[in-house]
Parts: structure tokens; C-alpha cells; sequence
């Protein structure tokens, strides 16, 4: 789960890491009191969940109010990714004498944690990983005796921070591996910190993106999660236990394995067809994980086919049907719905299910065959 | 034989008084696997099963009293790792953990703590094993594979239920199938597996089943370019994924080029070894050569 | 450091350990206005630092407001094990079903914290213990990974806790748990823990005791360091670094290094000489650290000799010699001071020294017995 | 040839730059013992010692430069558990802390950290090694001791120096002393050193100076009756010392019986080896027999 920039930095704030003053806003009223209390200048900041805002100008900096108005509805009306922005953050303007890029993350392949530095802060982080690997420092944390202090002076070292300054980052950086592991992060990132007036380290950006899987124990931060970011039908997915996934084309899929989900997307994409999204229904569903996938399907507005692959194994075949048939039995089916039963009851399940006007099919490949040729209305 | 485990290994189930635990017990059993007993905090001196497999309250006793040397972890995500901790340091030789969703951080410092450990940690997120018609641990459908040949090595479960049992139809069988868990930190890779089945007599040819995500493939090929002298075959799925979503398993994200099915088809065709470009010329492949 | 129980319940309940209801008292007036809260029982227990309280009638249970008064009277006019009681608790007094011990101490030998459990909790643990070492369980800790859920199950099952109430134990223990690693904890200790009323855990009384090399790092608690407990010359010296225990005799005792200061007293005893005070003055003591180590010996009225033994290694002799100097030519010595300077810059030492009177000897077997003797008196 | 190091082995010294850490690098350098370079975090780039030792900004940069082998640590305690887990984690082989004072969970995840380390830590809280004429680790005055055929291990510090200075006057020389230091958990007991001295060709004789508190002296009388073949001597401080009490050492404090000077001794006794019951009597024990 990602955060928000502004509640990521009140986070921050809570342990300790400088940030810059601000506040978030919604319009331009708000922005305006903020940019009373913050002036002469300050910077605007889109508040969505992707990177690359400063390139698509979503980071700005306003010397007056009327600057502080007119930047702010530019950035509200401003679509960055896909995302629209809905707030933004109103901040003081910090003088930057140096950037740098500090991250800790969850190195998946090595099953460690590790710390990343780079003298390179700032946009062009990516740019400077691109032509030069060695712009980044990377230095593995043991998981049971967490960061040390030692590896912190070794960041500080690689990235020639000035040695004045080594105390200052050590607090910031140990307080970043405190706030990685009380909260189970995935991975924290500051970028850039910067050097402020000769002698102040500051994070003016921070990234805080929590472990799905941990969530649970965290129920603090749930309030930051952003219902208004996540997308309506993920959302109920989420709400009803299952894994959904939007993608932009407009065959409605719903399979039980993420893995055999994801044959199933590979085949109709093979075929040239378009998944309107992944859904995983999960091991051993009962009916009501069923109907409610297939009520999310259907209320898909971009949906044209709907197409259901289960593999019994756990899952049980007439369990799935069951669940269809709930739903088809209270409404009228308008679009052609392909299943394909195999394993587990699937007889008996595909029995329950002769007089519903499916399309039954006997294979995944066929299934997805099949699915596209609706889809396309290449045939019928 | 199985690789990895003898298929008389006495093997205990904790969380055997959950509902998915009691359920592939019962199936474990039914396959004839030798369930010896099951572990439940609180529950202990309850039996199970008709009475026929005792409870006991902490995974040690329930070595102390039937010598189980394999435990198969179903318990919830939220206590899961500290029943990989429990197995580990009762020092069973293997550890099949089929939970879901353990938190990272819990994963990365179990890892370390293992590492001076001789217990083998198979998953988490993993089906298990099944060698056909000799044991199975786990929750890989016993229906859907044959004896044969072809050893299998999964990232996935239904997925490789699907592959295995179209397998079958073609007429192929199988030595061992295990799943190594879609999550993205894993006690065991491909390589230790690809070591056993090199070594197996009953494997003559070696089919991987690998996702996006991570770097477990490129692990796979290295030590497959080094090691392997069977054939080896390989399909990744997720090629139409698309980058920074996570495709419902944990592991199953692109977050660099190396994660992407396009790269590590790459990597595996370098490699030499045969690639399914699709699920459906998976049997064929593996039949004609 | 060892902490009075009431503030260590403090503690505990910052960590959600559950205690009974009480405050502290240091007379009968406020004894007594704690009872209207708890009445109609009370328990009041002495706030000495030292085992025993129980059997010396430092623990008695009040029915009455009279009972009350009586009874911190006598408390406070107790003496236990030679620490006057300044301080009471008043407790509500809560039934007791069934009495546990907890402990998790820091194993020396072993080099990792232990968690320890019996079920003869209560007073007579340690006789329990000398009958029987079976009576505790005692599980090692790994000091990384930290102490495990199934641990605590581990030791539930070894006490044969009830196992409707393994989850409120399991809290307790890694409450417990956390408390010793948050606060560098030497020990904790909960003896009894008891269930109360058929299904409530509740600690009644509490012990932690801090590492002393880690209280630097926990400011927070050194508003539970008991000066009214400590001497006033163990305070002294440890304001001044000098490591200072007080003992029962006569012969004040100087001497730089812990091994050689423990073998100095050794060789006092073994002459039949009562050594007053063990007094490191540490490795590289300057001046001003020995001129405050013998203002401590002279303060003292018990002392009849004084014995100063400096090997110089790193502590320089004349700097030895510097420091008695400065306190010598402002104050008239009434004492002998028996004096041995060996190793680096001792002749210097002697030198500076030979006009003050001193009794100087060669060696630490001579100094020891000219000391014995003029403390006895048995010979000049 | 010292136990444990050459007599040439390359050496830093961590905390170079404080007063302590200065002080005795110049006394060590005096001796003979090879100082090649000194740490200090944020004085990397520095000169000492009239310009001819370089300071390092860490243990790791230090290494690179000089091939440094060994450390003697004098950060202060609130930093020495950080320079100990530096100086492991660059692999240096032997690490020497003099410091006193270093919290004792930090030193319990230290030992464990260590676990699967090469590195060999002596102290914390120790005087360090001396072999006369040989080398020099550590702050036991250069003066006392002179060439010999005894091996010195010992738990404290001036203590060690009044002994060795006695046999020295005496006549007996040393063949190394060396200090295990002071404190309750300690990187190196006395077993390992024992078993270092039985081997040492230029040592006959075996001097154990313990003091009360803890089991290192049960242990090094248990791994005597084993091993030794070496006449053992020994000498417990602390008799006179009341229970509960910490006598200025953090581990001279008797918890339990089994800390006692008197069970101690009792051990030795029981052992057959030979025990000095004063400090006076130790020189002529040891040049009697």
C-alpha cells in the first residue's frame, strides 16, 4: 500500500525526519490561508501516487497569492499517469545547496533489507542508475540486528556528505529504518534529501509504501489508505477477499489461482484479445466470493465478454456454480458469459448450470479462443 | 522415491484443527501419506480424524511423542510465522508452509534465523509436494497426476494442477511436482530442487513453471546452464502483466526488467533449455523431445 | 539499578501488564485516604529494595481504617535486612486463585537473556527451587529474534497454566518482554503472578532492576533512582566516576583497578582486618579523582586507617601523588594513611609525598598488614 | 611467537584520536607492536602519531589502505558495541576491546551476531595481550613483565600487572598475558585460551588470575581436567567480598553460590590444580614447582 507524499511526511514528522513546513489543500481557498502562513514563496505539490510529477508539472513553486491560485487550480486540473489530482500540498520553499537520494527497501531476491544512497538526488535519479550503476550505494541490513550505525556513516561516506553533517543523517537514516520496521514497510524512500543553508538536512520528498501483507497489524494506518485513489471495483474486490486487478481492455475474467489467472490473461492476449482485468478468486472459494466476482464483472461497464476458468482442486466445481447461479437466477444476463469447469465436480457443477445459457467450453485454450471472437464480434 | 522427503516420512500438521487444515489432512491421509499428528495451541489431548490422530498443544511434544520429522503449516497468515519459528527450532527436517500472506519483515528475519539451521522451509504461499501414488504433502489435488517422469517445479498452484493434469491426458506422468510458493521471499528455491531432481532415478526430464517477478528463473538458469544434464523445459506465465501490479501472489510484480516474462524467456532461450511460449504446447513439447 | 516496586508497576502498567489498583504512602494520613478508594481491604507492603519483606512483616493485609493506621505505623517503623521502610504501597487486595513465577533475566554464562516460569509462585519460590531445580522451567532467549509466541506457549504448558487463559498470558510475557529490551533490563521479574477470581492474570508484585552500563541511554528512568535508598557515600563517589560499596569495617581503602582493590581487601581479611569500603578509582584517574576518593575515605566516621595501593600502568603515580597532595595541604590529617606506590612514575610520587607524613611501604602484603594493625591497634 | 597473534600483525586502533585511544596506540607503537593505521568516524584523512599513522572514516576503508589484520578498540561505550560490530563485519580476525561499560543486551546480540563469524573478540572491558619483547595489544604496562616461560590469563587489570610484576622480580618471565576482560559476557572465555597455551611451545606454566562472579573459572577448570596437560596455576580475587554487591567490575558480582571465591576455589582444588590462597603466595607457587 502506498502513501500519499503529505501523510507519508506526517509520518516522517513523528519520527523525527526534518520536513519542510506545509499543508495539503483541496482548492485554492486553502491553498491561499496556507501560502499567508508560509510566504514569501512556497512550493505546490500534486498529491497522486505515481513518480515523474515535477516532469509532467505537478511541482511548482508560487512567489505571490495570485501565483499560489493560479498554480493551484493548474495542478487540480492536471491528469498525471492516469491519475487525476485531487490535492495538493502547499509547503515552504527550501533553499537546496545539495540532493540526495536515501531509501531503505525490501531487497526480495537477496531476502534482506537494504539501504540505498546516492549523491544523485533529485528528478534524474533514474537517469543517473541509467548510465551509471555504481550512482547508487546499496548495502544489505541484517533483518535481526537491524541497521547499524556503522553502515549509516558508510552511506554518509559514499555519498560525500560534508562530515558535519554525519550526526544529522545518522538520526534521519536510523529513524528511517525505525519507521521501515515498526511499520512494516515495503520500502521507504527520501528523495531529495537536500542540504538547506550550508548546514540543514531536510526531506522535501518521502515515499512510504507498507507491506500489504502486514496491513492488519498496522490498523493506525489504514486511515491513510486513500479510498479516493483506489479504483471503485478494486475497491469491493478488496472488501469481499479478492485479488482483482483493473486492465484496460473489456473481456471480464474470473479464475481461481493467480497463476492460472494469469495463463488465462496471457492466452487471450496471445489471441489478441484484451483482459478488462485479472480476478483470483482464491483457493477453496464458497459461492459468495463467486457472486460477488461475477457482480463485479458485470458491473463493468467496458465489459463485453465475461470469461470464467476454474481449475478445481480445493475449489470445488458446484460450489462455483452455486454461486453463478445466485446471481444469474436474480438477473438477466445481457452479455455472453464462456466457463470452462475442470477438477473438482466439475460434472456435477457443469449440470447446475446446462439451463443458464452459458457457453461451455472444455479447455482453457478454447476458452480463451472463444472469448476473443465475442469480444471482437469477429465471430459468432 | 520423492525427491526430498522418503514417502513414509511421519509427518504432523499444524493448524490440523482449522478448517483448510483439517481438509488436507483428511486428503493427505486419504492419499496415503503417514499423518502421524497435528498441532493445535490450546487443543492438546484432542484427536482427530475419527480419533485416529492426536493433538498436541506445541509442535515438540508432538515430536516427543510420534517422531513426526515433517510438519505441512496451515495456520493463518497472522501466526504463521511463528509456527515456521516453532517447526525450526524443534528441529524438524522439513517444513512445507502452505499459508499465504506472511508479512515480509517476519519472512527476511526467519530467513536469517534459519540460517544456521538444518531445517528445510518449503513456501510460504507453496501447494506442497506430490510424487503420484507415494505421498503427498500438501494441497496439490492427488487426482490430477500420474507416475512418471517428468519432475516439476511450480511457482504457482491451479496453474500447475492445470499443466499437470493436461500432462496426464497426453499421457505423461510425473516423479515429483512441488511448488516453491508465490510469495516473493522463499525458503527454497529452484536450484536445491533442480540438485535433487539431477539426482533423482526417476526423473528423466525436468519441467519449471515460473511467474513474473523477482529473480527465482534467473537463479533457475544459472544453475540449470551449470548443472543440469537433463532436459529441462520451462514456461513463465504473466507475459501480458503489466508492470508495478501485483498479480495476485505476493512475487507475482514487475518492479524491475529482470521481473518481466519477456526477459526471463529471454534469459531461458540463451540458456538453451525449451520454451513453452504457451500453456497449450506445453505437453507437446515435452512429449516429442 | 534496582526500581521500588510501586514504580516498577508503573512501568508495568505503561506496558499493559495488568496490577492491582494503589498508590504509595509515606504516612498513615495518606495511607488512610488511599483505603476510602480501595476499602474494604488493603494490602500494605514496604518499598525496601531487598527480598524478604514478606517474612519480615513487611507485608500485611487491613480491614479497617484502624487496621490501616496500625499497620503502616509499624511498616514504617521497620528495619528489613538494614533498610529502613520510607515507603508503603496500599493495594486493593485481590483474591488469589493461584500463584505463578515470571522472570526474564540476562544469563551471563549463557550470553542470552532466559525466560523463566513455575507454578510454585509466591513466597516460597526459592525454597520450592532448593527442593527441587525442576520446579522452574527456564527457556534461553535468542537476544536477536527476540523472545517467540510459541516460547510463551511453551512455558504456559510447562506451568500447566489454564489454557483459557494462554492468551492473556501470552501478552503478559511478551509485554514483559518488551519492557526488558526497551529498557535494557538487567531483570524483571513478576513474583506472584495470580489468577484471580477464576479468570483474571494479575501481576501483584514487580521487580525490574536496569543494567547500570545502559541507564545513560534512558533518561526517562533516572527519576527512579532512590536516593533516600542509596548511601550518601556510594552517591558521592558515583558523582565523581569512582566505583564505591560501602562494607562493615574500619580500614578505608583506596586502590586503582577492581582485581587489585578485591585482592587488597582479600589480603586485609587475611590478616583479621575489617576493610571499610571498596574504592576503585579506575584506570588513568587524574588528580582530581583521587583527591575526591580520599575526601570520601576521611568524610567516613567508622574509618581509624587509612590504605592507598596504586599500581601505575595507565594512572600515573605522581599524579597519584598530586591529588592526596592537594587534599593534605589543606586539611590536617587525624588518621594514618598507609601508602604503596609501585609501577609507572612511582619514585616521582614518592618523591613529591615524602614530607607528608604518610606510612610508606614496598609492597601490597606489607601495606595490608601495617594497616591491620594500626586499625586494631595491636602494635604501632 | 605471541598465542592467538604474530608478532607482526598488522593493526588499527579504533578511537585513535581520543585521549585514551592515542595514548596507549603510542605506547603500543613504542613496544614494537605494527600500528598501520587508526579509525575515528569523521576524521578520515587525518594524520597522528607526528604524521606517520592515517586515520580512516571506517574499519573497512582502514583495511583497504593497510591490510590491517587485528584492532585494538577505545571507543567509548556507548559507541564500542558499533565499533565491535564494524570491526566483524569487515572481517578482521582478532578484535581486542578495551572499553568498559558496554550495555549488556548490546553485548548478548553481539555474541549471537557473531555466531556465524571468524572474527575472535576479546574483551570488552579487557587490558589487552602482551607477549614481552614481542608485541603489545592493549594497555598492560610494557614494563612489568619480562620473557618467560608462563602463560598469563587473567580477568582484570592492575591486578595482572602487580602478579606479573612479582614474578618478574622474582624471576619468572612471561611467555604472553593476556586479559579476557572484565566484564559478565565476553567474546572469549578461558577454554580457548588454554587450549592456545597448551600448544605454545614458548609456554610450561599456566597462571588462571579469575575473580568472583560468573562461571568462567568452573568452565576453565572443566576444560583443564580434559586438556591441559601443562602444570595449571591459579588465583580467585575476591573472597572477602560480600554477596549481591558488584565489586567495581560489572561481572565480579556474586549471584549465586556458584560465584563465589570460595566455590570457586573449592573447584580448582577438587581439580588438582594448584591454587594460590593469597596474592603473596603466587610467585613462590609458581617458581617451587
Amino acid at each position: 500500500m502506498r502513501i500519499q507524499e503529505y501523510q507519508s511526511k506526517r509520518i516522517f514528522s513523528h519520527y523525527g525526519i526534518p520536513i519542510p513546513k506545509g499543508r495539503v489543500a483541496i482548492n485554492a481557498i486553502i491553498a491561499d490561508h496556507i501560502y499567508e502562513e508560509l510566504k514569501p514563496d512556497v512550493v505546490i505539490k500534486a498529491q497522486v501516487l505515481t513518480s515523474g510529477r515535477g516532469k509532467a508539472g505537478g511541482i511548482r513553486l508560487a512567489k505571490s497569492a495570485e501565483q499560489v491560485e493560479q498554480i493551484t487550480n493548474d495542478i487540480l486540473g492536471l491528469t498525471i499517469k492516469g491519475m487525476p489530482v485531487k490535492k495538493i500540498l502547499v509547503e515552504e520553499a527550501v533553499k537546496i545547496d545539495q540532493e540526495y537520494f536515501i531509501a531503505i527497501i525490501t531487497d526480495k531476491d537477496a531476502g534482506m533489507p537494504a539501504l540505498m544512497a546516492s549523491k544523485y538526488g533529485g528528478m534524474d535519479i533514474e537517469d543517473a542508475v541509467r548510465e551509471n550503476s555504481s550512482a547508487i550505494y546499496t548495502l544489505p541490513i541484517d533483518p535481526l540486528a537491524g541497521l547499524l550505525e556503522f553502515q549509516v556513516r558508510s552511506a554518509a561516506l559514499a555519498v560525500e556528505l560534508p562530515k558535519q553533517l554525519w550526526n544529522d543523517f545518522a538520526d534521519i537514516v536510523l529513524a528511517l529504518w525505525k519507521l521501515y520496521e515498526e511499520n512494516d514497510a515495503d520500502s521507504v524512500e527520501i528523495n531529495p534529501l537536500v542540504i538547506s543553508e550550508g548546514d540543514k538536512l531536510i526531506a522535501l520528498d518521502a515515499k512510504v509504501n507498507i507491506d500489504d501483507n502486514a496491513i492488519y497489524r498496522h490498523p493506525e494506518l489504514t486511515e491513510y489508505f486513500d479510498l479516493e485513489e483506489e479504483d471503485r471495483m478494486e475497491y469491493q474486490a478488496k472488501k469481499y477477499g479478492l485479488s482483482y486487478v483493473k486492465l484496460d481492455g473489456d473481456i471480464g475474467c474470473m479464475v481461481n489461482g493467480a497463476g492460472l489467472a494469469m495463463a488465462t490473461l496471457d492466452l487471450l492476449s496471445d489471441q489478441g484479445g484484451k483482459p478488462a482485468n485479472f480476478l483470483d478468486i482464491g483457493g477453496g472459494a464458497n459461492s459468495e466470493k463467486v457472486s460477488s466476482g461475477l457482480k463485479i464483472l458485470m458491473q463493468d461497464e467496458r465489459v463485453k465478454v465475461i470469461l470464467i476458468n476454474i481449475f478445481g482442486g480445493i475449489t470445488r466445481c458446484d460450489e462455483v456454480a452455486k454461486g453463478l447461479l445466485s446471481v444469474f437466477n436474480n438477473t438477466t444476463i445481457e452479455l455472453p458469459v464462456v466457463i470452462r469447469l475442470a477438477g473438482t465436480n466439475a460434472v456435477e457443477g457443469l449440470e447446475m448450470l446446462k439451463n443458464s445459457g452459458l457457453i461451455v467450453v472444455e479447455n482453457i485454450g478454447e476458452a480463451a479462443r472463444i472469448s476473443v471472437q465475442l469480444s471482437t464480434g469477429s465471430k459468432k | 522415491m520423492s525427491i526430498l522427503v522418503r514417502s513414509d516420512i511421519s509427518v504432523l500438521v499444524q493448524g490440523i484443527t482449522g478448517k483448510e487444515g483439517h481438509f488436507h489432512a483428511q486428503k493427505m491421509i486419504s492419499y496415503g501419506t503417514r499423518i502421524v499428528a497435528g498441532v493445535t495451541p490450546g487443543k492438546g489431548g484432542d484427536w482427530v480424524m475419527d480419533g485416529k490422530i492426536p493433538v498436541f498443544d506445541s509442535v515438540k511434544t508432538a515430536i516427543e511423542a510420534t517422531g513426526a520429522e515433517a510438519s505441512v503449516i496451515f495456520v493463518p497468515a497472522d501466526h504463521a510465522a511463528d509456527a515456521i519459528y516453532e517447526a525450526v527450532e524443534a528441529q524438524l527436517r522439513y517444513v512445507f508452509c502452505v499459508t499465504e500472506g506472511i508479512p515480509m519483515q517476519d519472512m527476511m528475519r526467519i530467513k536469517r534465523y534459519m540460517q544456521t539451521s538444518e531445517t528445510q522451509l518449503i513456501g510460504p504461499n507453496s501447494p506442497g509436494l506430490l510424487s503420484p501414488g507415494k505421498i503427498k504433502l500438501g494441497i496439490i489435488p492427488g487426482e490430477v497426476a500420474k507416475p512418471g517422469n517428468i519432475g516439476v517445479i511450480s511457482r504457482s498452484g491451479t496453474l500447475t494442477y492445470e499443466i499437470v493434469n493436461e500432462l496426464s491426458k497426453a499421457g505423461a506422468g510425473i516423479s515429483t511436482c512441488i511448488g516453491i510458493g508465490g510469495d516473493p521471499i522463499l525458503g527454497t528455491g529452484y536450484p536445491e530442487l533442480l540438485e535433487l531432481f539431477e539426482a533423482d532415478p526417476e526423473t528423466e526430464k525436468i519441467l519449471i513453471i515460473g511467474e513474473i517477478g523477482g529473480r527465482f528463473e534467473e537463479n533457475a538458469v544459472r544453475y540449470i546452464s551449470q548443472h543440469n544434464t537433463k532436459p529441462v523445459y520451462a514456461y513463465i506465465v504473466g507475459k501480458s502483466a503489466p508492470e508495478g501490479r501485483r498479480m495476485g501472489h505476493a512475487g507475482a510484480i514487475i518492479e524491475k526488467r529482470a521481473g518481466s516474462a519477456a526477459y526471463k524467456n529471454e534469459l531461458i532461450k540463451n540458456a538453451g533449455i525449451r520454451l513453452a511460449s504457451s500453456i497449450e504446447e506445453i505437453p507437446a513439447l515435452l512429449l516429442k523431445s
